[in-house]
């Protein structure tokens, strides 16, 4: 299988799907002349032209909307949100207008649309610019929200999510970028609600969200070096819908579960499996499901406190050792 | 500031599409009217926004578009679905909250929609359906048709962010689309120059490239003539407009607002230009019609109106099983709709729950939102199913004066 | 003790706060000339004019700004947000200024603001106004929440929220406006991160958040009457900070849990509650952490839908029995 | 379209005034070129967004202000606080990330604020400030007192939403603020014609009730005067202005932008007209300063840069501990900060993660954002703790040319 990076195998996948429907087109700030921001479309602008391939101004809000209006129409916007820090600006769009407007309308129209937005901390960009907003866009019924953490996912996923008939929150990782992986030639498109068990394991079930899917990785190798625990490790892939099977029957066999995201702890990603998991698996838990999140404050910008305020390895083997305090 | 396309009075229409577009407007009074009565019966819940005395300029508008065009407007909209030709049944079954209507009854008032006469809604968040109406324009472009879009927002809607960046993307990329701006001098209860720093509205999208004109709201020939050109400029030249339509909304913003920021003398100052009672009685000088003749219409138009709120009321509410339909297209990723909270234990799911549907009638009339408590109280005295004074029925907050009458 | 309604407490508690402080002022559209969209600013313009009392065009993203940038000059600027639905309009303002600028630019300035927001379903105002965001304030690391239930509390919170020098969401209910209850004479500002405790029970420990721990106790009545079951009813009065230790010690006796808010499930408060109980006293309970919550739909406006879609007291009885269920 | 205030030369200020302002632009020139190093040693982290190209725009405007004038800017503005009198080693310090920042290393290059010089920041939202500005003139003319603020953003920053709505609250209100776009042409990548559809940008905020003004952005005194005669306006007639001053960025958007939006030539045109050049050709041609003159002048300059460099590098980074610190006042709601995830089993805490942070120092880097890959390479190359190449620390992305020559 060739390997390449995050970033490439979504341009692959936005290529292949400009190529496959020309209801398909690309919409966001620097996307065309620049090449993207972080250069995901670069080519594209070149290959098909303004039509398909649209530079905006810096009016995120409307952005949106205009995507969600063509999209009502029948054409399939793949919107790019620069970071996803400025999706705050058009959250009234992605909620009141993307997520509602098929049921509100009785079903009448659909919104076929994905909203692209890199985002995670570690680059320094201080408190504006590090969101995680995971937790903010699960909570929202009418989106399907998807978190790829490899290339191959990256590329199947963003397939899966143009070709769909939802608005789709579809959330890069900055730093997973320049990640190299393996990604199947001529792939279809992936599916949505289908976890990957990344490592299996009997001891303990970790659950890592987008990049935090392979600092749990790491975290499990390090457990079984060093401390003998064999931790099994999920990425769910997409966390709306959600495959809570598959968490579940992990932890029906591991007995403890944490999860690793990097965003807030307190209504987070990990807060909503927690209470999952805690309903579902209740007499199957041997410890209380624990949470790795980054910490609550804005994120400095300074590096030994950024560094500080976001999960690594030693934090995810630390959580896992702590569910077996109590054997 | 001039308001009128022109100083002479527009010429009238042949007599068949004037005696039309008198009944429209007429249809449009009527129903509003009888939604106005539902409301305070309590067949209607949730907020009622009337449009009485912007019919001209809704008739003039959507009267100047062609079938394939879209439109777009905001929660004041009864008469924008009525005028594209949506049935008054699927209006007033919306209204209702009937499984009939024209959004099955999961919009409500705010929130119409007719796909098939390219109605695009309805919309509850003020500003809101700028950047959509950008997108269908865009869209309309894209495909490479002559289709255009108007989109109608309010006086106080202009002071929203998407204004501006609508405009620009708008006038950017050259699509076609007629921003109109209804102004009726208020934003609920603040008057347009306490919102608005320049008032000439039409001028308001220059600074963003797009060029406006304005119009009289209650003259529906002139708004004909404005949205006409403005359409056309759109459509040919590829160069979006903003028409400003001068007009007033005869009622409260919604149902119940006591009106205190306005006089009743200001009110009855524009009542004076009634549009229907304006249009009608030219109608009847330049010897169109009768003063017969338009009794029957109006006639014509109650009797479509009873109809409609017969049929409204014989439709049923829409089934509880079908509280989790149509929020996903079902396909590839989404097979039925599997949250996670059903696999939770199931409390707040739609089963079982009629009788708390009724317990909790009360809860759901009691705070009205934006409503005013006086109007509140009388509207429970007027319910059929009267729930008031019953503990957790009383009425929301401190009594007060409606001093306007309700609206 | 004198009763009065919801809504007369908080616009006592605007009024004497206006009076003992002229940094103190109101913004928001239609609070002065129209008395407020809900009336709880009813006669303030009248008494201390429009310096004080300022209506403002529709501009929701400005509105919060300006209140930020007024606050951070000293003034104590409390800004109504029509309702909570266009506080998306707002976010952007909400978290990367009101509540990140004090640790942003190294603890330079403070932002002594109150963000006041109607909202909650029931009035049949559909999809685009029927939102609950408590979970989406309480995410956000530099705000505090509060989600007074009572007259009293609604008073003696938004004083205190006023004199706070951080940005205070505070989220009234729009149901609850009408509802009366005694308030102290002469009472002073309240204290944020102190739970009330509605009723006593050592069964279950149920947490209703704003108008659901109303709910709560009635439903706490009928599990008394009719099932046996005592339940123990804590109100949090404010989500940020919040009053775990209550919540816990509540938990350690009861040895079951429910949370009943209004919200969406996914990532709601009671997801966060539950993944909180459950890490701190995990092995004092007996069942898993029941959540009743909204429907997981944007909100249908027919009545019958509408009313199937958000908790009632019925469904509260249920979730708690169910924590026996297994006994 | 005209430009410039006059057509004559503006007449030189005094001696003194004139070498301050020579000065004041060499500062921030030396200012930038070190910061830009710097940030190939990868001392500095982030984005950073230089000026250079705009300092006759920055203190050509703040020398028109009062010192109890406020001062707000975009994420471009070093330039901003150091003409406004903040220490270049508070200034490179933040940049460092440290303790002795500005912002105590919280805010880092986009987040400057110096409360003691009513300079209020440093946002790093297109658009974002100006609510915040519009809340600052209020509370100005709240408090009755005649200061005024001097809000500056990017053309880029026009398109957004927070534009028509502050120019109309500040017009609608009164209130003493000045808005300043600083056109330079693009933002990010995008030109001004191709994101603007009105490209005069002084007359952007007309349909709002703010009259504009355009001045030549490479000329300081022009600048200086059209940013006085609006700060008159705006504190006297208590009319908000919006000024636009016309420049261009010689360099990359932020570090690392290969610049493949525009040609050399483009560059080399604009940069002819270099705004530190020409004044201090101008001092020289009138006999102000002589060429000795300005050598010492610029060495001043670059040993206060040094000084602030040192400074900055001696300074140590925030203790671990303080990470939860300032997020909250404490008072009587807040005693410390005791939010719930303190309760929690404590992984994301700040105590035993020196190692981490060293570990994870190459994830940090390795995906720098809105930079070019080439010029990451570059970077870790040149940077003192290079861990380049090893696993996690390979630079993202796929290598593409930087024809722009990175900057
Ligand atoms: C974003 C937003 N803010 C506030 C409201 C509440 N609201 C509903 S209608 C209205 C006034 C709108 O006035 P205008 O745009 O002139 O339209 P009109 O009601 O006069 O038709 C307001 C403030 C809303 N629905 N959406
Ligand atoms: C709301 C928002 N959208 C997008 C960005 C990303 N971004 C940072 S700077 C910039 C360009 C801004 O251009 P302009 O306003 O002209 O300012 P300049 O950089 O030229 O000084 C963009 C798009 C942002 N920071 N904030
Ligand atoms: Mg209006
Ligand atoms: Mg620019």
């Amino acid at each position: 299988m060739p390997t390449m990076r995050y970033r490439e195998a979504l341009n692959q996948a936005l290529r292949e799907e400009l190529e496959a429907d020309e209801n398909v087109f690309l919409m966001g700030e620097d996307i065309g002349v620049f090449q993207g921001a972080f250069k995901v479309t670069a080519g594209l602008l070149q290959e098909f032209g303004e039509k398909r391939v649209r530079d905006t101004p810096i009016s995120e809000n409307s952005i949106v909307g205009a995507g969600v209006g063509a999209a009502m129409l029948g054409l399939r916007p793949v919107v790019e949100l620069m970071t996803v820090n400025f999706a705050l600006l058009a959250l009234d769009q992605i909620i009141n207008s993307a997520a509602s407007i098929r049921y509100m309308f009785g079903a009448q129209v659909k919104v076929p649309m994905v909203i692209r937005m890199p985002g995670g901390a570690g680059h320094q960009l201080g408190p504006t610019h590090s969101h995680n907003f995971e937790a903010m866009f699960l909570h929202i019924p009418g989106l399907l929200v998807a978190v790829p953490s490899t290339a191959a996912d990256a590329k199947a996923l963003l397939k899966a999510a143009i070709r769909d008939d939802n608005p789709v929150i579809f959330l890069e990782h900055e730093w997973l970028y320049g990640q190299r992986g393996e990604v199947p030639e001529n792939g279809g498109p992936g599916r949505f609600g289908e976890a990957a068990i990344r490592r299996e394991g009997s001891d303990v079930t970790i659950v890592g969200i987008s990049r935090m899917a392979i600092t749990a990785q790491r975290a499990a190798e390090t457990l079984s070096k060093e401390h003998d625990i064999e931790a099994e490790v999920i990425d769910p892939r997409t966390l709306r819908p959600l495959d809570l099977d598959t968490i579940i029957e992990s932890v029906q066999k591991t007995n403890r579960a944490i999860i690793v995201e990097e965003g807030w702890p307190h209504g987070g990603v990990g807060a909503n499996l927690a209470a999952l998991i805690q309903e579902q698996a209740f007499d199957y838990l041997d410890a209380p499901v624990g949470r790795v999140a980054a910490a609550d404050v804005p994120m400095p910008y300074s590096k030994p406190l950024e560094q500080a305020a976001f999960p690594h390895e030693e934090h995810v083997v630390h959580a896992a050792i702590a569910t077996f305090r109590d054997i | 500031m001039a308001v009128r396309q022109t100083d002479a009075p527009h010429k009238l229409p042949d007599k068949e599409t004037s005696v039309e577009v008198l009944e429209r407007m007429l249809l449009i009074r009527r129903f509003e009217e009888r939604a106005g009565e539902m409301y305070a019966k309590a067949k209607i819940g949730g907020f009622l926004h009337l449009c009485i005395g912007e019919e001209a300029t809704i008739v003039g508008a959507v009267n100047a578009m062609r079938t394939t065009d879209y439109l777009m407007s905001t929660y004041r909209e009864h008469g924008q679905a009525l005028a594209r030709g949506t049935p008054p049944e699927a209006v007033m079954a919306e209204l209702f909250g009937r499984v009939d209507g024209v959004s099955k009854g999961h919009g409500g008032s705010m929130h119409l929609f007719d796909w098939e006469r390219r109605f695009l809604g309805g919309y509850g968040i003020v500003g809101g359906n700028l950047p959509l109406a950008t997108g269908v324009a865009l869209a309309c472009d894209y495909k490479g048709t002559d289709d255009a879009i108007v989109c109608m927002f309010g006086d106080g809607a202009s002071n929203q962010g998407t204004f501006g960046e609508s405009m620009n993307m708008a006038a950017l990329w050259k699509l076609p689309v007629v921003f109109m701006v209804i102004n009726n001098q208020f934003g609920m209860g603040t008057s347009l120059e306490r919102h608005s720093a320049v008032t000439d509205l039409s001028k308001k999208a220059e600074g963003f490239g797009v060029p406006g004109s304005r119009c009289d709201g209650m003259d529906v020939l002139d708004v004909h003539d404005a949205v006409g050109e403005a359409l056309r400029k759109a459509r040919e030249e590829r160069q979006p407009q903003l028409v400003e339509a001068v007009t007033y909304r005869f009622r409260g913003h919604s149902m119940a607002d006591p009106e205190e920021y306005r006089t009743k003398d200001e009110v009855a100052e524009w009542r004076k230009r009634d549009p229907i009672n304006v249009f009608k009685q030219r109608l009847i000088d330049e010897g169109v019609i009768s003063d017969d003749d338009f009794e029957k219409l109006d006639e014509r138009a109650t009797g479509r109106i009873d109809e409609a709120t017969e049929f409204a009321d014989n439709s049923p509410f829409p089934d509880l099983d079908s509280l989790y339909d149509d929020i996903y297209v079902y396909g590839d990723q989404v097979k039925g709709w599997y949250a996670v909270d059903e696999r939770a234990p199931e409390p707040h799911r739609g089963e079982d729950e009629r009788e708390a549907g009724d317990l909790a009638h009360e809860l759901a009339e009691a705070g009205a939102a934006y409503t005013h408590e006086e109007y509140e109280e009388d509207r429970w005295r007027h319910s059929g199913d009267d729930n008031a004074g019953g503990g957790e029925g009383e009425p929301a907050g401190g009594a007060r004066d409606t001093t306007g009458g309700g609206d």
